[in-house]
């Protein structure tokens, strides 16, 4: 399979209604050109999952700004004052996930496990409406697996099979959704041949990545 | 003091509880000034929930890299011997008790260490981002902030926002003493001489008991 | 056909079944020798459990790499674009889905799909090792094996070992034929013309439903 | 603190009657120099967690040989006649642990997750005595978390902060055992300076990693 494709029809693969994960922390390590072409082509409806909802004019921020979601699962959304706005004035849920949680129910989803058993949460809000199970004696709290259709994701390189290296604080999300997505693509800074990336430095390999954007350096 | 002066006061008195050999983690505002105050010969090493073991200081404007960034998107720098890894890994570090202390700003701590800094219901929801996995995993939790919120108390019998972790916290630190958090509520173990007694207990919204070897509050 | 030849035989149609860009897992034995006959044209690559995707055949005596072998510890190679990755990594592949095809050798096959290759109670019992997550994981299941285990019967109504995994199995190769494993049973597809459909039958012991598009057996 | 030391400080810390988690899949990207200071220090009654029980002159099985285990959980022991042996004569108790299952409960213990959900041993021997957990309809197994006194680790490099890289496909056990023991100890072929690794190729960061031996090239 040829996995090198252009912005068009990278986004022309996220339909309405669709639950999209997007990779990146505060906007770092967040595929900002597909973003773009994303909002450039539109798309209504969406869930979003992602670690948090960016900036109102970096990362996934311009997304909500667009008003493309209608509902957002994320860890932290404080950063971005659109999506308090929309929270409150009902036009957009949110759920809260902690960041935790969050990643393991991604990888979950990804690697075939039936949930995450976690006590991050017991005694809030978070503990609502969840199944509580016991394991030698101690609770936790039962986290469902995510999936989703679309993951939209970042790289330092990718080369043409599709593994992924990374630099400095960009893994974060961006590892393991691919495997949780049934399309993933990567914007990668740096586009490589194959047999050019050392199979010991792969950080992500290429059976999780389905399309590759060069995005160009930083 | 002003409001600065405050931050630095509280920030100096808690990074004496780091130990040589420590691996640390810094919540956003207050929290991360105590990175600058390390005692001298104790080695520390931060995590940065983002991805990172090693965390640095600010690098110099021509020396950014945006991909070195900490939780709060600031740019930072790694030091020699730091990892970078992803959010699982991350939070398994957190989650998994390799943590040895996390300091954090808190809204409302009750007596038997249950925490609320993650949102006012109606008014300010950020979410908790990685406080409740940091809550429940770090082997010991200071809470490092203001004794008190325009006068309305912080330091409570029981929290009135909702809960980010239930009997989470060990220690506070704030600018009036250092409180211990027990089996029977708040213990002031170190006072800070400019506030008397009496002042301490009418900013607290709680019992307040006295150590048998309370001390003069220390700082770096 | 001699044993040998035999397993070259259930191999070479075995090869058949993999498509261009699938992620397979061949299990010690018979299933390794699957990847000497991959079709022309077809790009498929291997992955090992122990922890990498692209498997490439043996080295040379003086090219070994003893950091580089397969999931029976023989020193193998690694393709231009295979990568290494942990245990954890390598059976979230497995368990999530992401292998396309596994091919198993087998014990026992049930004629609902379940499977027995792990252990003989109190003679053999070498463990599952990281077949019972390949079989509940990987898209697609081909067992290859002979049809008859010195004359006994394989292909059963129901397994009598201790099972690998239920309901698992999709299609069998063995030097007789292939079956498919169907909601009615066995299903005979493709005939090697060497046996009779009598043969076959008498060495299954389970109903086999003739398929009505039954073909001569392909092998690349 | 220092965690380079020596073999013989090494093998000290490990007590009759421990649980050791060792590295190494068929005694590839094991710790064969700590294995062999182990046996001649002597031990009795450990209880073994590791992939395999390797063969019965290279990996861990020569501490099967040895008769160091009163108790193994592996996912494989037809390779070492000798484990074979001493499970039918009932010398040692072994318990058959599918290998996904396995490494997923050792990470498990060493990230603070309460269990592992898998339908990985559903309606095999594997099921029987656990706990069965519903998610949306779908029945998965309960694997408890794993942990140990002692990790057994190997890795390629490892720097005075116990940061570790790995090549080819020694990683197999080695990157999660750490995190699930008390005390963990890694034969590295080569120990190299703080800030001799790149921090983007470091693969197990030092938090998990307590004592470093230099094991030498292989």
């Amino acid at each position: 399979m040829e996995k090198l494709t252009n912005l068009e029809e990278a986004v022309h693969l996220v339909r309405d209604g669709d639950t999209i994960m997007v990779g990146g922390f505060l906007a770092v390590g967040t595929p900002e050109r597909l973003i773009d072409a994303l909002i450039e082509k539109g798309a209504k409806d969406l869930t979003l999952i992602c670690n948090d909802t960016g900036f109102i004019d970096r990362g996934v921020g311009k997304m909500v700004v667009a008003k493309m979601f209608k509902k957002i699962y994320a860890s932290h959304v404080g950063t971005n004052k659109e999506t308090g706005r929309q929270m409150m004035e009902g036009e957009t849920e949110v759920v809260l996930v902690p960041q935790g949680t969050l990643i393991e129910q991604i990888r979950a989803g990804g690697f075939g496990l039936g949930g995450v058993l976690t006590k991050t949460g017991l005694g809030t809000l978070v503990e609502e409406g969840k199944q509580i199970v016991e394991v030698d004696g101690e609770r936790y709290l039962l986290e469902k697996p995510m999936r989703a259709d679309i993951a939209l994701l970042f790289a330092e390189k990718a080369d043409l099979a599709g593994n992924l290296t990374f630099h400095g604080a960009t893994r974060n999300f961006n590892t393991y959704m691919g495997a949780a997505a049934d399309i993933s693509i990567v914007e990668a800074g740096e586009v490589v041949q194959i047999g050019a990336l050392c199979p010991d430095k792969v950080v992500v390999p290429g059976v999780f990545v389905d399309y590759i954007i060069d995005g160009g350096a930083l | 003091m002003d409001k600065k002066q405050i931050q630095e006061f509280i920030a100096r008195r808690v990074a004496l509880e780091l130990q040589d050999g420590d691996l640390v983690n810094l919540g956003i505002g207050l929290p991360t000034l105590v990175a600058n105050f390390v005692p001298e010969g104790r080695t520390v090493l931060f995590q940065s929930e983002n991805g990172f073991i090693g965390l640095g200081p600010a690098p110099e404007e021509d020396e950014i890299d945006p991909c070195i960034s900490n939780a709060g998107a600031m740019p930072v720098t790694i030091v020699p011997g730091g990892s970078f890894f992803d959010s699982a890994m991350s939070f398994g570090i957190i989650r998994g008790g390799h943590v040895d202390t996390t300091v954090l700003g808190a809204l409302q701590v009750a007596e038997n260490g249950d925490i609320a800094n993650y949102m006012i219901p109606g008014k300010m929801v950020p979410g908790m981002g990685g406080a409740m996995d940091l809550l429940n995993g770090a082997k010991k939790t200071i809470v490092a902030m203001e004794h008190t919120a325009k006068g309305n108390h912080k330091l409570l019998k029981e929290c009135t926002l909702p809960l980010t972790a239930v009997s989470a916290v060990d220690l506070i630190v704030t600018e009036m003493g250092v409180i211990e958090v027990t089996a029977k509520g708040f213990v002031l173990i170190e006072q800070n001489p400019e506030y008397s007694l009496e002042q301490i207990r009418e900013a607290t919204g709680a019992d307040l008991i006295i150590s048998m070897g309370l001390q003069k509050m220390a700082v770096v």
